[in-house]
């Protein structure tokens, strides 16, 4: 395993002058993405049985009985995961050359970037908890630069902030439920403590529960699960590659990954796994309703990418692990096509994101037109696309499972159905239609420019120095590096599928056994199952697009009605089930309070108050009545004496038997 | 060695004041202390790589009688405890000293003979290895900051600097007499000669009644020099008062000291009080904790925001010291050093951030200062991250042991105390966002940091790297001599309970040491650790240890 | 006549003495209250010697004589200086010192 | 009525076999100390107690303090009372030790003064200088401060000079009159 | 007619009257004050001003240089001399050095000082050498008439010295309250003493001990005589309820007498309440500690509380001395050799570090109008460095701060008390040092942390209305006083070295304790 290390180290050289940063950054990741081939190849030269290889770099923190190492760990499932992280990280950096060129922060962006891809994988392949929280939090650091990268709008600023504190609750959840684990197994190992959980919590299976249950809030935290979604969206702020690849492709998956990565535990602990599938589902179905509103464009993905997640943490969740992480990389794939498209789009509306803006781009962008909707097939499940594959192999497992189960296959095949109408909603609102100005514009064959730059959130005014946006942002697919990405990933998002074809093609679950080898979850859905959601799906995605055809296109009165009809659904919905201002009120106002109180109030009253002034003030009390006893008349000095030879008199007389 | 260590700056500092103001040259007198505070530095780095963390026993030990008629000596040691407590002083006070010489200050002698005496004081406490050692420099080391404020300081610093010290000292006297009477207590007790080096303290044990309020007045002096919350009143004030160059160092190693004070004389010299008092302690700590984050973040003070995160930040260490398990006590051990680590720079940075903003230090007036000064932005980023300890930085594996440490002894306290880490990403995260980013400010002109300044953040940024890559660096020097330290009061407060994490020869080795498996009466306990010790083969798990306690029980 | 009737005059005088100390803001009197008060240890003191039948209280208060006399001297030039400085002969009226 | 009182108490040595001691009692206090009294209150002026002047920082103790101090004085004679009585000792109630003849001659005290209490005795005889010295400087009447211009001051050294006439004041009379009694205890 | 050649005619007189052994050279130190104070007194009647400006405190100091001599000269002495009327042993010769190195204090801030010069050169020293011969006997002292005699040969010359600034009201005020409370307090000790001996049949101390172990430890009598004796002490010593002239008096004398006054007197009452409680009424420990206890926790508080927000150095200083007291007592509570050496110890610290702060009161008491107010000390640090560093000294003695002599008393004084059993006074005694730092390091913030009154001396504008009525400050005199200088500088520098290398008190005092044998 001599490569891990250096695809570790690999990516680290940051600050370059000039441009080149762009290209040597993304030579970096490149070759990262070459080392982890070629670690997969190797990976298959070892015997099957052998395919866990964990290799300690140095000491971390080994005391007290606390064993941190810094320890890879390669196996399938984190060579799959290097794969699709290094693969996407590649071609993002390539659009983002390209999409960046006039940011006045480019090497920053860069150094950004690069620093997230190292975090991203030393997440995957971290061989024990220490490591993965360390890769967990510095990917949402990373994800925090980059959202707040245009760190003067004060938008920008507060969407990171609100994203890094929330991820840091996820890593507070991570670590309290790694100490649950260990309270019991005694290493952080991942591999030892994999190896103890059935006998080390004995008759503790609470304690086992309750370590899932958190590691859970740390994957719902960093996937955007309900209720700790509120960041996504807001997210978008960042840069568009950013988006791509953070908010989409790479990091908000990361919860997926860990549920797989702690798949012995959660098998140990079916109430973890159970609250892990409903929040799942309740998720996809909660971020498809509010996809179906939101106008702009990129919440729109943001929320479609919330409700993907759903699929898979609900997928994972019931030990559909295959499946799970087979949506994970097709949804990278086709996700971070529609994220470089709607750069592309939003490129071309000089910043602006609405979807109340923009209509008609086909003609003016049909590269990007057809990349979109490429996305968008997979992204509905449209055979043959990726997603088609993918997500009812999720379902398929859900649904085998029964029982209760049953409601989550419902749920997932209603979401499907939302998925494609919010999605090809967006692409009919945004491609079809009468083209607006800066489609003209652009047909004509000049790119719209802002005569005043502003922020499209709150329309104040800004210049293009650091900090903002550069002066001409977006090269709405001009530039053939660009379309080099999104060429590359529409054809990934047509053929992902077909490393996983029901019953014709079984790489990837047979690359991934190893990993699960020890799963005690062994389904055999039946055939009419499969044919029957397989149908299912194409049904639904195809009704989706039909009914959103109808709306958005054939009847574009529609949407108006529909909302002035169901008016309070649409306002919940709009308003995104009011879970920020439940957030706001539940959490961020009580400690604000809690913060003036101790200000204002406590810290006056009680710190300065009673204790320092409490004590001076007896002090000076006591000082005043000895200063104000002194009263300079002989005869209280001489009366004092007296008075205190009688006490002291009648003390002593007592003493007196 | 140690000796030359302590007293090489406040020699140097001497010289060159005396020299100074007799030739006139008196603004030499920094570099001469300077030149003395490197050569500390380089001795306790020196002491560092030479030191042996195999064994947890005093190294470099200086003995000789100071007072024969108290029993006191001058007794100087290096363990893990204090080993890299002395390079961290060392360090910010050199780090200090550059900063200081960059600017020209009013007496410059008078200015540098303090922080000389200062640094002398700080390095004695850290040293002693004798009781009344200890509370003298422990008391000596708030003189010099006295003046410190009083003379250079902002606004109002006489009333913030004589409620500083009062404030401060009324906890240190207490200790005095608490520390007396250990001394005579013990010595009335065992019938041995009065003694206060540590090591004889600690071969006798107090009787658990009055281990109780003498450990009340130790914990006073300590709380209040940290401060923990409730008592930190004269922390506002001090700190808006205090030149930044002095407060470097206050808040860095000073804090420390008291916390340091825990460990090296509470846990072992009181273990049935701190056993007694563990939970009163982590109250301390927990309050600390939600009080100095919440009152952080809705501070607009650059330096309150600093100042009320290090009471969020000595909470913790409160809380894994009084964990009473060897990871906590590790975990608190590392963290004051990161502590020190990141706030002195912070304070720098802070100086950096006041003079950008024209000379203000609300966070209201400043924003957007990141502009022109990138690699400030970055240094504080790093800094700021490391604050609010960020896996992967020194700081989270400090945190990371405490918290393992507390969960494993109080669970609900350990739970409550991540609310604080939650806070921290709040309160670093918004200073920074609303120094460095945001629109800028009306007064703020953003220019990148000077060479000079760059170097006197350097080392910091360096040193705070090096423990985000190999905190191993410290927790293996140190834990030997921890483990000694919290194993008497672990035993006494969680009787039965071996070391569990510590591995069954770890805990053995432990309370061999401390003597403590003798005096447990909990039925078998000796007979216990041997057992353990010869059924687990060497680095077997600690849950065979666990089981074997159990069955011989 | 037993001792104790000695002893219970001297008491008496004695906390006239006192009594005239509180009393009084003429230093003058004063001072004869402070005579008083001597007296008072004097009897006892005679009292005492008388009871033990040894001679030691009868010297004791041969010398409180002498020490009386210097009191009063001392106390009477102090008076005399007072009044070169024209200050009050009233005790309530000295009282530039306080606080 | 002192002296009267001086006389009585005199009186009440003589009853407890204090001979020296109650002649020493009518010479010192009747004799000497009443006339240094005399003399000390027709120069300053008798018991006058000068007029008050309204001092707004303060009322002068008033009745509350001679109710203080009644009760004070009351609670001291009580308590005083209460020691002698209420002490177990044998001697208090009864009419004393028997003694030797010479109890409280002249004799025997001037023994007791010579052997067991020597030291007393001459420290006492300087206490008689000091005070002596003490009564000078307060009372004597002085030019001025000396400072160093060369103007005569008038000295201790003064009274045994020929002084000019009128300036016979209490000051001499308080310094030149222990001596006398300085002589007499020594004699 | 003077002591020795009395002492001389009795030795004379010799078969006749049985007179006691004398031992003249146990003797000497009160001998030579004694014989100093008439050499003083009459070198005071020649007119020469040279002679009465120079030659007398010149003299008073070669008798208070023959007086230490003689007291080194006997160390180790420990002998009952004039017939058991006076003990020298280690606790008194230590204390005679206390005294006597006051005296020299005393008489260096002096040399040039109003006081004498009011009431004439030879008449002021010779009172000076009277009261420490008072002093002297005192400690000196073991039976109750030599306890008396002595008492009032300290207070008598005292109540003078205290009045000798003649003009100035305060100083009359001063001696006249000093005069007519001490006369009560003498009172009460003499009555005290006269049921004391009424209980015990004996005025030497080893008769009362012995009495006291033959029984009767409780009577009402010895009680209550008890009670009278200490409150006589306690007000010398001034401990509270018994304090109230302390400030009056100390800051209406002239300044070099309440130094002397602060030092020498404590350290006399101090000796004296040893000897009559630790030696003559051991017996009765048990009664009298805890009630000696409450004095002294009374003390401290009132003391340190009391010394707050003073505004005259003087006072203040005398505020603190009564807090001192008060942790002083505690060495003679418990009652203990341990109690004895620490008493002693803190009594020689004291010495040092508080004639350090009265030197410099001195000092600006003449370079400004400001008398002794503590804005006379604003600005020093950058005015005068030296007298700055040895006022800071004395301050941080006095508080108690480490690396200073005062911490070392302290120390030991807690000890003590401590291993008496006392640990309740030993909290207090630090809680009162913390309140006290609120006034010492108000004098340190004036003279560190302000500038000189109309003089910016700290680089920052002296702030506009801080002094409105600040006088013009006289051009500092240097030099023209440098025995002041001289005394600031070596009690500083004294309570710094021994607050460093502290053996040398602790071998000095080891004597005292191991004096009082009938301790433990």
């Amino acid at each position: 395993m001599p490569l891990a290390g250096s695809l570790v180290i690999g990516v680290l050289f940051r600050r370059l002058p000039d441009r080149s940063a762009g290209y040597l950054a993304t030579g970096a990741v490149g070759l990262s993405f070459v080392f982890a081939v070629i670690t997969l190849v190797s990976l298959q030269g070892h015997g099957v049985g052998d395919r866990e290889l964990p290799s300690t770099l140095w000491n971390y923190a080994v005391t007290s009985g606390v064993d941190a190492r810094l320890t890879v760990l390669v196996d399938p499932l984190s060579v799959l995961m290097i794969c699709v992280v290094a693969g996407v990280s590649t071609l993002i950096h390539l659009y983002s050359i390209a999409y960046m060129w006039s940011d006045r922060g480019y090497v920053r962006f860069f150094a950004y970037l690069n620093f997230f891809v190292f975090s991203m994988l030393l997440l995957v392949l971290a061989g024990n908890f220490v490591l993965l929280i360390v890769g967990w939090a510095f990917v949402g650091a990373a994800s925090y630069f980059l959202i707040s990268f245009w760190y003067r709008r004060t938008t920008a600023t507060r969407a990171g902030l609100k994203a890094f504190v929330i991820n840091v609750l996820g890593d507070v959840g991570l670590v309290l439920g790694t100490y649950f684990i260990f309270k019991h197994t005694h290493t952080l190992d991942f591999l030892s403590s994999f190896r103890d959980v059935h006998t080390a919590f004995g008759g503790h299976s609470g304690d086992l529960t309750a370590g899932c249950i958190l590691l859970l809030v740390g994957a719902f935290a960093k996937s955007a699960q309900l209720p700790l979604h509120t960041w996504l969206p807001d997210a978008m702020e960042g840069p568009t590659p950013v988006s791509a690849l953070i908010h989409a492709a790479t990091m908000v998956t990361a919860g997926v990954y860990l549920i797989a990565r702690m798949h012995p535990l959660f098998e140990a602990a079916p109430a973890a796994a159970d609250v892990g599938e409903v929040v799942g589902a309740a998720t996809l179905l909660v971020a498809g309703t509010i996809g179906l509103v939101q106008t702009d464009l990129k919440r729109v993905i943001a929320y479609s990418t919330m409700s993907q997640i759903g699929y898979m943490i609900m997928g994972v969740s019931a030990g559909a692990y295959a499946a799970g992480l087979f949506h994970l990389m097709t949804h990278a794939f086709f996700k971070a096509l529609l994220f470089m498209a709607a750069g592309s789009v939003i490129g071309a509306m000089a910043g602006n994101q609405s979807l109340d803006r923009m209509s008609g781009f086909r003609k003016a962008m049909p590269f990007t037109f057809g990349c979109f909707v490429i996305g968008g097939l997979a992204l509905s499940g449209i055979p043959p696309f990726s997603g088609f594959f993918s997500k009812d192999d999720i379902l398929l497992q859900v649904g085998t499972a029964g029982g209760w189960h049953w409601a989550l296959y419902v749920a997932g095949y209603v979401g499907a159905f939302l998925t494609a109408i919010y999605t090809f909603r967006m692409i009919f609102r945004a491609f079809l239609g009468e083209p607006c100005p800066e489609a003209l514009e652009l047909e004509q064959g000049h790119l719209h420019h802002a005569d005043v730059h502003t922020n499209p959130a709150t329309g104040e005014i800004e210049d293009t120095d650091i900090g903002f946006p550069g002066p001409e942002h977006h090269i709405a697919e001009q530039r053939p590096l660009m379309r080099v990405a999104m060429g590359t990933l529409a054809v990934l998002s047509v053929i992902g599928g077909i490393v996983e074809i029901p019953k014709t093609t079984n790489w990837l679950d047979n690359f991934l056994a190893p990993t699960f080898a020890d799963s005690t979850i062994v389904r055999n859905p039946s055939n009419g199952l499969l044919a029957f959601g397989l149908v299912l799906g194409a049904a639904v995605g195809l009704l989706g697009i039909g009914i959103a055809y109808y709306v958005w296109v054939l009847k574009p009165g529609t949407a108006a009605r529909l909302q002035a009809r169901l008016r309070p659904i649409h306002t919940l919905f709009l308003n995104k089930w009011y879970f920020d201002e439940l957030i706001d009120f539940a959490v961020v106002r009580p400690a604000a309070w809690f913060g003036r109180f101790g200000q204002q109030t406590f810290e006056r009253l009680v710190v300065n108050g009673t204790l320092v002034g409490g004590t001076t003030g007896l002090v000076k009390a006591g000082s005043a009545a000895v200063r104000g006893a002194q009263t300079g008349f002989l005869r209280y000095y001489a009366g004092l004496l007296i008075a205190g030879l009688t006490a002291l008199g009648l003390y002593f007389l007592l003493q007196s038997t | 060695m140690l000796s030359v260590l302590i007293w090489l700056p406040l020699a140097t500092a001497l010289a060159g004041a005396l020299a100074g103001s007799l030739t006139g040259a008196r603004g030499r007198t920094g570099l001469a202390v300077l030149v003395g505070a490197l050569g500390s530095l380089g001795l306790a780095v020196a002491l560092i790589v030479g030191y042996d963390g195999h064994t947890g026993q005093l190294q470099h030990v200086t003995d000789i009688v100071w007072i024969a008629s108290l029993g006191i000596h001058y007794k100087l040691g290096v363990d893990g405890l204090n080993l890299f407590l002395v390079g961290l002083a060392t360090l910010l006070f050199a780090v200090a000293l550059v900063a200081a010489n960059l600017r020209e200050w009013e007496k410059p002698h008078l200015f540098y003979f303090h922080l000389g005496l200062a640094e002398s004081a700080v390095l004695g406490a850290l040293l002693a290895q004798d009781l009344a050692l200890f509370v003298a420099f422990f008391d000596l080391m708030l003189i010099p900051f006295y003046f410190l404020t009083g003379i250079w300081g902002g606004e109002d610093r006489v009333r913030a600097t004589t409620k500083l010290v009062i404030y401060t000292l009324v906890g240190s006297l207490l200790m005095l007499a608490a520390a007396i009477a250990t001394a005579v207590l013990t010595a009335h007790d065992s019938g041995n000669a009065l003694s206060f080096v540590f090591s004889d303290l600690r071969a006798a044990p107090l009787p658990v009644g009055s281990q109780d309020w003498i450990f009340l007045c130790f914990a006073a002096a300590f709380l209040v020099k940290m401060p923990a919350f409730p008592l930190h009143g004269w922390m506002p004030d001090g700190y808006r008062a205090m030149p930044i160059e002095v407060l470097m160092v206050f808040s860095g190693v000073l804090s420390k000291v008291g916390a340091y004070g825990f460990l090296r004389i509470v846990l072992p010299l009181f273990p049935g009080a701190s056993a007694h008092f563990q939970t009163v302690m982590l109250v301390f700590g927990l309050a600390s904790i939600l009080y100095g984050s919440a009152m952080a973040f809705t501070q607009t003070n650059v330096r309150l925001i600093a100042g009320y995160s290090s009471v969020a930040q000595l909470g913790f260490i409160t809380m894994g010291i009084f964990s009473l398990t060897p990871q906590g006590a590790q975990g608190a051990l590392l963290q004051m050093i990161n502590h020190g680590l990141v706030v002195a720079p912070l304070f720098f940075i802070i100086l950096l951030l006041s003079a950008r903003a024209g000379g203000s230090e609300d966070i209201r007036e400043m924003g957007g200062i990141a502009m022109r000064a990138p690699i400030l932005a970055t240094l504080f980023l790093v800094v700021a991250l490391a604050t609010l300890a960020i896996p992967g930085s020194g700081n989270f594996a400090g945190e990371f042991l405490i918290l393992l440490g507390v969960f494993s002894t109080k669970l609900v306290f350990a739970v409550v105390a991540f609310a604080g880490v939650v806070m921290a990403a709040v309160y670093s995260l918004r200073m920074y966002i609303r120094s460095m980013h945001n629109r800028t400010g009306p007064d703020v002109e953003s220019r990148e940091l000077r060479l000079i300044d760059g170097l006197v953040l350097a080392p910091f940024i360096a040193v705070i790297l090096l423990f985000a890559l190999y905190p191993q660096l410290e927790l293996h020097r140190a834990e030997k001599s921890v483990t000694a330290t919290v194993a008497g009061a672990r035993a006494i407060a969680e009787p039965g309970t071996p070391q569990v994490a510590g591995g069954p020869l770890t805990a053995l080795a432990a309370f061999q040491r401390s003597g403590v498996s003798i005096r447990r009466s909990n039925g078998g306990w000796t007979v216990s650790a041997p057992a353990a010790a010869g059924g687990v083969a060497p680095g077997g798990l600690a849950t065979t240890a666990n089981e074997v306690t159990v069955t011989v029980k | 006549m037993s001792i104790a009737w000695y002893l219970a005059v001297s008491a008496v005088i004695f906390a006239i003495g006192a009594g005239g100390v509180l009393i009084r803001r003429n230093p003058l009197v004063i001072l004869l209250c402070l005579e008083l008060m001597l007296n008072a240890a004097n009897l006892a003191l005679i009292g005492f010697s008388r009871m033990w039948g040894n001679g030691d209280g009868q010297v004791f208060a041969l010398i409180v004589m002498v020490v009386a006399a210097c009191e009063v001297t001392v106390g009477l030039g102090l008076i005399v200086a007072m009044h070169r400085l024209k200050l009050p002969m009233n005790v309530d009226e000295i009282r530039d010192l306080r606080g | 009525a002192l002296v009267s009182h001086l006389i009585s108490l005199a009186v009440l040595f003589m009853l407890l076999r204090a001979q020296f001691v109650a002649a020493a009692q009518v010479v010192v206090y009747a004799g000497a100390v009443m006339v240094l009294y005399t003399f000390v209150v027709s120069y300053v002026g008798g018991a006058d107690a000068g007029p008050r002047n309204g001092d707004p920082l303060g009322r002068p103790p008033g009745a509350a303090m001679t109710l203080a101090a009644w009760g004070c004085g009351g609670a001291l004679v009580v308590e005083l009372l209460i020691a002698v009585l209420g002490s177990g000792l044998k001697g208090i109630s009864g009419h004393g030790a028997p003694f030797s003849p010479t109890f409280g001659s002249p004799a025997s005290i001037g023994d007791l003064l010579l052997t067991r209490f020597l030291a007393p005795f001459e420290i006492a005889s300087y206490l008689l200088l000091v005070a002596a010295v003490g009564a000078v400087v307060l009372a004597r009447r002085r030019g001025g401060v000396d400072d160093g211009t060369g103007v005569p001051v008038i000295t201790a050294m003064d009274i045994f000079r020929p002084r000019p006439p009128g300036t016979g004041t209490m000051a001499e009379g308080v310094g030149g009159r222990v001596h006398p009694i300085v002589g007499e205890t020594d004699a | 007619m003077n002591y020795a050649a009395a002492v001389r005619q009795a030795a004379a007189n010799g078969p006749p009257l049985k007179g006691p052994h004398v031992d003249f050279a146990a003797l000497g130190p009160i001998e030579a004050l004694l014989a100093g104070s008439l050499i003083v007194l009459m070198l005071g009647l020649l007119s020469s001003r040279k002679i009465r400006h120079q030659a007398v405190p010149a003299v008073t100091l070669l008798t208070l240089t023959v007086t230490i001599g003689l007291t080194i000269w006997q160390w180790h002495d420990d002998k009952s001399v004039v017939a058991g009327a006076m003990t020298i042993d280690g606790l008194s010769l230590v204390l005679t050095l206390v005294i006597a190195v006051a005296g020299v204090a005393a008489t260096l801030l002096s040399w040039r000082a109003l006081a004498p010069r009011e009431a004439a050169h030879g008449e002021y020293y010779a009172l000076l050498l009277g009261s420490m011969a008072g002093m002297l006997v005192l400690i000196c002292s073991s039976n109750l008439v030599t306890l008396f005699v002595g008492l009032e040969l300290l207070s008598i010359p005292l109540y003078v010295l205290c009045a000798t600034e003649l003009h100035r009201a305060s100083s009359l005020e001063a001696g006249l309250k000093y005069l007519i409370v001490g006369s009560v307090g003498s009172a009460t000790l003499l009555y005290g003493l006269a049921l004391i001996y009424g209980a015990t049949g004996a005025t030497s101390f080893s008769g009362i001990a012995a009495s006291l172990a033959r029984g009767g430890a409780s009577d009402p009598l010895l009680l209550t005589g008890i009670a009278l004796g200490v409150t006589g002490l306690c007000f010398k010593a001034s401990v509270a309820p018994f304090h109230q002239w302390t400030p009056d008096v100390y800051e209406g004398a002239p300044t070099p007498i309440t130094a002397f006054m602060a030092v020498a007197t404590k350290a006399a009452a101090f000796g004296v309440l040893l000897r009559l409680f630790d030696v003559g009424l051991i017996g009765d420990h048990a009664n009298w500690g805890p009630a000696l206890a409450t004095l002294a926790a009374v003390t401290i508080v009132v003391g340190n509380v009391g010394a707050l927000g003073q505004s005259s150095l003087k006072r203040m200083l005398a505020y603190s001395s009564v807090a001192q007291a008060g942790y002083i007592m505690a060495g003679v509570v418990v009652a203990t050799q341990l109690g004895v050496r620490a008493t002693v110890l803190y009594l020689v610290t004291y010495l040092m570090m508080n004639l350090a702060a009265f030197a410099v009161i001195v000092a600006r008491e003449r370079e400004t109008s400001l008398g002794d107010d503590i804005d006379s000390l604003a600005g020093l640090g950058a005015d005068r460095p030296v007298l700055a560093w040895s006022m800071t000294i004395a301050m941080l003695s006095l508080a108690g701060i480490p690396a200073t002599a005062g911490f070392i008393g302290k120390v030991y004084l807690i000890q003590a008390a401590v291993d008496g059993g006392y640990a309740w006074l030993a909290v207090v005694i630090v809680l009162g040092s913390a309140v006290s730092l609120g006034y010492y390091l108000r004098v340190l913030a004036a003279i560190w942390m302000r500038s000189a009154p109309a003089v910016g001396t700290l680089g920052r504008p002296a702030i506009a209305g801080a002094s409105p009525e600040a006088p013009v400050v006289p051009a500092p005199a240097r030099g023209r006083h440098p025995e002041v200088a001289l005394v600031a500088v070596l009690c500083a520098a004294g309570s710094l070295f021994f607050g460093i290398i502290p053996q040398p008190l602790f071998d000095l005092v080891h004597g005292a304790g191991s004096a009082l044998t009938g301790l433990l």
